[in-house]
C-alpha cells in the first residue's frame, strides 16, 4: 500500500533570494519520474494541505529527493525553515510525469523551464541524457543576474540562458532564446508561467511539432479524488467525460493542444 | 468488541464511512488503503448526465480546513454504473451512492437508474450542495421542500434513503424533521459551510465561483452541535461528519448522537485517515472498556 | 493616509474596534494598548440590571478558534454608566455600547437609560447571544421579531444604532434587509456561531451550558461570506468581525464590504492585537498603494 | 505598557513522568508575588490560547522564572517539548497572588500542595522565609514515590510529605499528615485539587483560621475581560456585581470562606 511518509531532511540551502532547495531523504522513490511531483505538509495547523512541488531530482539509489521551490506564501515558508534532520511529512511521487518513450524518439528535444519551472527540467534532462545518451539543449529563463541550478544541467545537458533584463545570456523569455539562437526542436518539453506555456503552446502548433507542458492548479488531495485541480481540455477526458482533466493524475504533463483553450 | 453497526436495516462492518466528494469512487485510494476494511465507501455525487462542475479555482485553503467549489462535477449515472459501480464488485463493503441534480426529476432519474443495481445498499441525497446555482441547496434550506423532494424519492427508491443535510440553516432540527417525517430512512450532516476568501493582494475572490463550502477540522464544533440537536429531534439514525481528522473525533459525533461517521476533508490532508481513524476508535473502545460501538451513540446528553 | 471612516453620522479616527465581550469595556486592556488608538471601544453587553451568566466551564479552545457561553454576565446598566462610562471619558476614542436583554422591554430600558450620556457614540444591539435561553437569539434569527426590536428601539434611542446580527441562520441577507428596513443606522457580523464540544474521555459536555459561541480564526470563511451577502443586501454600513487575526483578516472583511472591522478572541490570544492590526492594516495600504481607506470597502464584487 | 513577551528557554527537563520544569528568560517579572500565574502559549495553529500556569519560583534578579507543569493535554504536551534556546510567548505575571503582609503576620502559617499544585508553594515559601525569616512548614502531597520538587523546599522551609499510597511519609493527603502531626496553623496557604481545598476550607472554618487557597478554571483572556473564568462567591464580587469572581484576575489565591459554596 502507498502511503504518507515521513521524510528526513537532509539539507536545506537558499539559492538566491526566496528560492530553496531540499533534499529529503525518502523511503522508496524507485517508479518516480522526471516531470512528477509530491505533495509536502507545512504541517501546521492552520496548513493542513499539501503543497505540490515538482520533483527536480531523484538520486542515491532513488532514495533522495530534491525539491527547488519558491516561498510564495505560508506553507513554503514554513518548509523552508526545516532543518537537517528534522522530519516532514510527503506524499508521492504523484502525476504523469514526462514521457520517456516520446523524448527518446524526439531527435531534437528541447527543454524549456521559466522561473520556478526550472526545477523539473533538471531530473527530466538527466533522464533524456539516461535514455538517449544525447545532452539536450536546455534554455532557462531567468528574470535577472540572480541565476538558480543552471550549473547542475552542465554534465547532462546543452545550458542556454535567458534573463529578462539581459543580465545573461539573451535578453527576453525562452522563446525569445529560441528564436535568437534559430533552434529548431521537434518536440519541446516545458514548465512555467502560463503566458511562456501559451507561447510555446503557438509556436508547437505553427511549426508543427508536440510540446509537453506542466501545469499548475490549485490542489486539494493530489490524487485524483477531490477534482478540485482540473483544467480544460480540447476533448472530453476519458476519465471525468467532460471537458476537464484531472492536473494531479492525468497531469500535470499535458500535450500543449491538448489543454489551454 | 462489537464494531457492528446498523442504519435503516443494512449492516455495516463499522461505522467507518467516507464522506461524499472527498474519496471518488473509492478507486483513487484504493492505493493507499484496504477498502475492505472500511464500513462503507460512500462515492462522489452523481448526476442523471456529465456535469462540468465549476470554473477553477475550486479549492482553496482557509485556516483549519478549505473551501471547495468543485460544483458537482461528475460523468453522470451511465458511466458511474458501468465503471465505478463495477469496480466496487470487488470490495467486501457496503456502497453508500451520493446523488445529486438540479430538479426534482433530474434526482428521480438518478435514483431509478440505481433502482436494479445490486451493488448500491443505500442512497444519500445531496440536497445541501452550496456550489450549485439551481435547485440542491434550495431543498436542503427549506423544510417544505425538503418534505417534498425526500417524498418524491421515498416513492421511486428501491434502496433506504438518507437526505443529506446542509448547515446553512437557522434551525437543523427543523430540517431533521422534516426530512423524518417525509419519509427518510436516515439523514446525514453536515455538509459544508458556506464560506469566502478574497485574496488581498489581487483583491479578488481565490475561488472562480466567488463561494465555497467549507470542510475539515475548523467546522466540527458545528457539526457536532447539528448532530446533536438533529439526532434528539428524530428517531432515524444520523450519520455525522464535518472535520473528523482522528478516532476520538469520531467518538466525539457518536457521543452526540451518530450513528456512523464520515471522514471527509481529513482523507486529504492523508490519504490513510479513514483506517486511521476506525483503528483510532478501537483503541478508544479497548481503553475504556467500551464492548460494543453502539452503546455510544447518543450517550452524552 | 486616511484612516477616517463614518458610520451614520459618527467619525471614526480609524475603522478598528473590538468586538463585544472580548475587551470589557476597556480597562483590563488599558495596561496594554493605548486605548486612544483605536476607532472605537465596543463594550461587553449591558443588560438592565447585574446578570450572573451561566455556570461554568464557559469557555473551551477548540480547533483554531474557541466556544463561550458566557451567558452575558454583567453589572446592570447603573455600575456600567458609573464606573465603565466613567473611565471611559478618559480617552480620545468612539464608545459603542453593546446592549442586551430578556425582553423588548429590558433592551428599551437600558437604551433610555444611555439616551442622556454623552460618552455614548453609538448603540449596538445583540440580537444574536446564542447562549441565553430567552429573548436575545430569538429576535436575531426570525426578520419579522428581528424588525420588531429594531423598531421599537429606534423609537426610543437618541443614538445611532447598530443591529448586531446572528451567523446561525439560513439567510442573513433576508436579516440585512429586515433591520434596514426597520430603521438600522448600521449592522455588525457575525456573532458566534453555536458549537459544541464534548470531552471522550468524561463523556461530558465540556461548556456546562452545552453548547457555546465559536469565534476565533476558524470562522472566518463564514463571516468574510455573510459580511459580503449582507453588505450587498443593504445600503447601511456593516461592521464585520469574526476571527480577525491580522491585518490583512481586516483588509479582507473592507474588501468584502465592511466599513469598519472588530478585533475580538485575537485579544485574548494577544493582548495588543487590536492595535497589530491596525498598524499592519496601515502597512497594507503603505505597500499597495491606499490612499484612503475607504476605498477598499466593497472594492471586490 | 504591558506585553506579551517571547521569552527564550533556558532549561527545561522532566522531573518525574509528565512532570516538566521549565526554566525561561523574561524580561522583567520585578514585581511578581508567589501565587501568581503566566499565561504560556503553545503557538500551534490549533492551539491558540494560553495555558495558565503557577509561577514556581521566580529568581536571578527576577528575569528568570520556573514553570513545573504536568503534561495534561495537547498544549502542554506541546510546551515540553521545547528545548533550550528555543522561544516561548509569554503573558505575566498574571493574577493576585498570596498576600505577603497577612502571611508575615501568621506566627506559624502552614503551606499545603497537592499534586501540580505544589509548584507554586515553593516560590511561597521562599518569600515566606524572605519577609520573615522563619522557614515555614509545608506540607506536600504525592501520588506515590515518584516525588519531585521536595528537595527545592529544604532551604527556606520545614517539609512535611504525604503520599497516597503510603510509600513515603504519611499515609494519606495533606490533611492526614496535618492531623499526624498534630499541627496547628494559624494560617494556610494552599493549592491543590478541590477535594483538597475543600477539606482545607472545612478546617479552616473549624479552626476558625484564614485558609488562602489558589483556584483553577478555564481562562480565555487571563486578565479580566472574557469572563470565562468566574467562581461561585459567598458575597456579591466587587467587581462584576454579582456572585462570581474572575479567577484571573480577582484570584486565583482567594479566602476559602468566600468561595467554593
Ligand atoms: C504540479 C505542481 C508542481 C509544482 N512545482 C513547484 C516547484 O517545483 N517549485 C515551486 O516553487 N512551486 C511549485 N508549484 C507551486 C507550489 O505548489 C505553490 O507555490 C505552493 O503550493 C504555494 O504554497 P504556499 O503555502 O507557500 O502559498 P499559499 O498561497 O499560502 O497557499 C495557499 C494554498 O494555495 C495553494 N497554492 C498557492 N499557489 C499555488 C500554485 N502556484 N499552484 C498550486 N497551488 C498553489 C497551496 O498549495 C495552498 O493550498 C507547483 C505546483 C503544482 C500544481
Ligand atoms: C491559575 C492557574 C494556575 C495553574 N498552574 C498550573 C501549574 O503550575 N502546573 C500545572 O501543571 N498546571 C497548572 N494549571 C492547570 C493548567 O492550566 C492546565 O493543565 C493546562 O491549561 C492544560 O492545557 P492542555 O493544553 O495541556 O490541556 P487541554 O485539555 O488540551 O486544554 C484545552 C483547554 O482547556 C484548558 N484547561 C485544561 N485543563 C485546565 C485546567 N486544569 N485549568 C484551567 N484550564 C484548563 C486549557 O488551558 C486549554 O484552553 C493551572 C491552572 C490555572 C487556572
Ligand atoms: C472537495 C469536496 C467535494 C465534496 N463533494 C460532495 C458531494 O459530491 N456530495 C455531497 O453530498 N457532499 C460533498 N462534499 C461534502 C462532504 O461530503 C462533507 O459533508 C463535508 O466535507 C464535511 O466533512 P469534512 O469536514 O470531514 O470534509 C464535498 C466536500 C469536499 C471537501
Ligand atoms: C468571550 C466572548 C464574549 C462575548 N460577548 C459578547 C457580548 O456581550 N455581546 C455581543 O454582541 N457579542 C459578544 N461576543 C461576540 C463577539 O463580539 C464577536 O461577534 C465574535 O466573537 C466573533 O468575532 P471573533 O472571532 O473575532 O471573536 C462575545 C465573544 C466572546 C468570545
Ligand atoms: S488535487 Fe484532488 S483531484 Fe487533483
Ligand atoms: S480568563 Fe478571561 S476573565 Fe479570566
Amino acid at each position: 500500500m502507498k502511503k504518507k511518509i515521513t521524510a528526513k531532511v537532509l539539507k536545506q540551502e537558499e539559492l538566491t533570494n526566496g528560492i530553496y532547495s531540499l533534499y529529503l531523504e525518502v523511503e522508496d522513490f524507485a517508479d518516480a519520474h522526471s516531470g512528477q511531483f509530491v505533495m509536502i505538509y507545512p504541517g501546521a495547523g492552520e496548513n493542513l494541505l499539501g503543497r505540490p512541488i515538482s520533483l527536480c531530482e531523484v538520486s542515491g539509489d532513488r532514495r533522495i529527493i530534491r525539491l527547488v521551490y519558491r516561498v510564495a506564501g505560508a506553507g513554503t515558508y514554513r518548509i523552508s525553515h526545516l532543518k537537517e534532520k528534522e522530519t516532514v511529512q510527503v506524499l508521492g511521487p504523484l502525476g504523469n510525469g514526462y514521457d520517456m518513450e516520446i523524448a527518446d524518439k524526439a531527435q531534437t528535444p528541447i527543454l524549456m523551464g521559466g522561473g520556478i519551472g526550472i526545477p523539473p527540467m533538471l531530473q527530466l534532462a538527466k533522464d533524456i541524457y539516461a535514455v538517449s545518451g544525447r545532452k539536450p539543449i536546455v534554455l532557462l529563463g531567468y528574470r535577472d543576474r540572480n541565476l538558480f541550478l543552471a550549473d547542475c544541467f552542465e554534465e547532462t545537458a546543452q545550458v542556454i540562458i535567458a534573463t529578462e533584463d539581459g543580465s545573461v545570456g539573451t535578453k527576453g523569455n525562452v522563446m525569445d532564446a529560441l528564436r535568437e539562437k534559430a533552434l529548431n526542436p521537434d518536440m519541446i518539453c516545458a514548465c512555467g508561467p502560463m503566458p511562456m506555456l501559451r507561447a510555446i503552446k503557438n509556436y508547437a502548433v505553427e511549426s508543427d511539432i508536440k510540446a509537453y507542458i506542466s501545469l499548475e492548479e490549485r490542489m486539494a488531495c493530489g490524487v485524483g479524488a477531490c477534482l478540485g485541480c482540473v483544467t480544460k481540455t480540447a476533448h472530453i477526458d476519458d476519465h471525468s467525460k467532460v471537458n476537464n482533466a484531472r492536473v494531479c493524475t492525468e497531469g500535470p504533463v499535458f500535450e500543449a493542444r491538448e489543454v489551454l483553450p | 468488541m462489537n464494531m457492528k453497526v446498523k442504519i435503516a436495516g443494512v449492516e455495516f462492518k463499522n461505522p467507518v464511512t467516507v464522506a461524499s466528494g472527498t474519496f471518488g469512487s473509492g478507486m483513487e485510494y484504493g492505493e493507499f488503503v484496504d477498502l475492505n476494511r472500511l464500513g462503507a465507501i460512500t462515492t462522489k455525487g452523481v448526476a442523471n448526465v456529465p456535469w462540468e462542475g465549476n470554473p477553477t479555482p475550486r479549492v482553496t485553503e482557509v485556516y483549519g480546513g478549505m473551501l471547495n467549489a468543485i460544483g458537482l462535477q461528475n460523468p453522470g449515472i451511465d458511466v458511474f454504473i458501468e465503471r465505478d459501480l463495477a469496480f466496487l464488485e470487488k470490495y467486501d463493503t457496503r456502497v453508500i451512492v451520493n446523488v445529486c441534480g438540479h430538479t426534482v426529476e433530474e434526482y428521480l432519474e438518478v435514483v431509478e437508474r440505481l433502482s436494479d443495481e445490486k451493488r448500491v445498499d443505500l442512497l444519500e441525497i445531496n440536497v445541501s450542495c452550496p456550489n450549485v446555482k439551481q435547485g440542491a441547496i434550495a431543498f436542503g434550506q427549506k423544510a417544505s421542500e425538503l418534505e417534498k423532494i425526500t417524498k418524491a424519492i421515498k416513492e421511486k427508491a428501491k434502496q433506504p434513503v438518507i437526505m443529506k443535510l446542509s448547515p446553512n440553516v437557522t434551525d437543523i432540527a427543523e430540517m431533521a424533521k422534516a426530512a423524518e417525517s417525509a419519509g427518510a430512512d436516515a439523514i446525514s450532516l453536515i455538509n459544508t459551510i458556506t464560506g469566502m476568501k478574497i485574496d488581498v493582494r489581487t483583491r479578488k475572490f481565490v475561488l472562480a465561483n466567488k463561494t465555497g463550502g467549507m470542510s475539515g477540522p475548523a467546522i466540527k464544533p458545528v457539526a457536532v452541535r447539528m448532530v446533536y440537536q438533529a439526532s434528539h429531534a428524530v428517531n432515524i439514525p444520523v450519520i455525522g461528519m464535518g472535520g473528523i481528522m482522528k478516532g476520538e473525533d469520531a467518538i466525539e459525533f457518536m457521543l452526540a448522537g451518530a450513528a456512523m461517521v464520515s471522514v471527509g476533508a481529513a482523507n486529504f490532508i492523508n490519504p490513510g485517515a479513514s483506517i486511521q481513524v476506525l483503528e483510532e476508535m478501537e483503541k478508544y473502545m479497548e481503553r475504556y472498556g467500551v464492548n460494543d460501538i453502539n452503546e455510544l451513540v447518543g450517550a452524552v446528553t
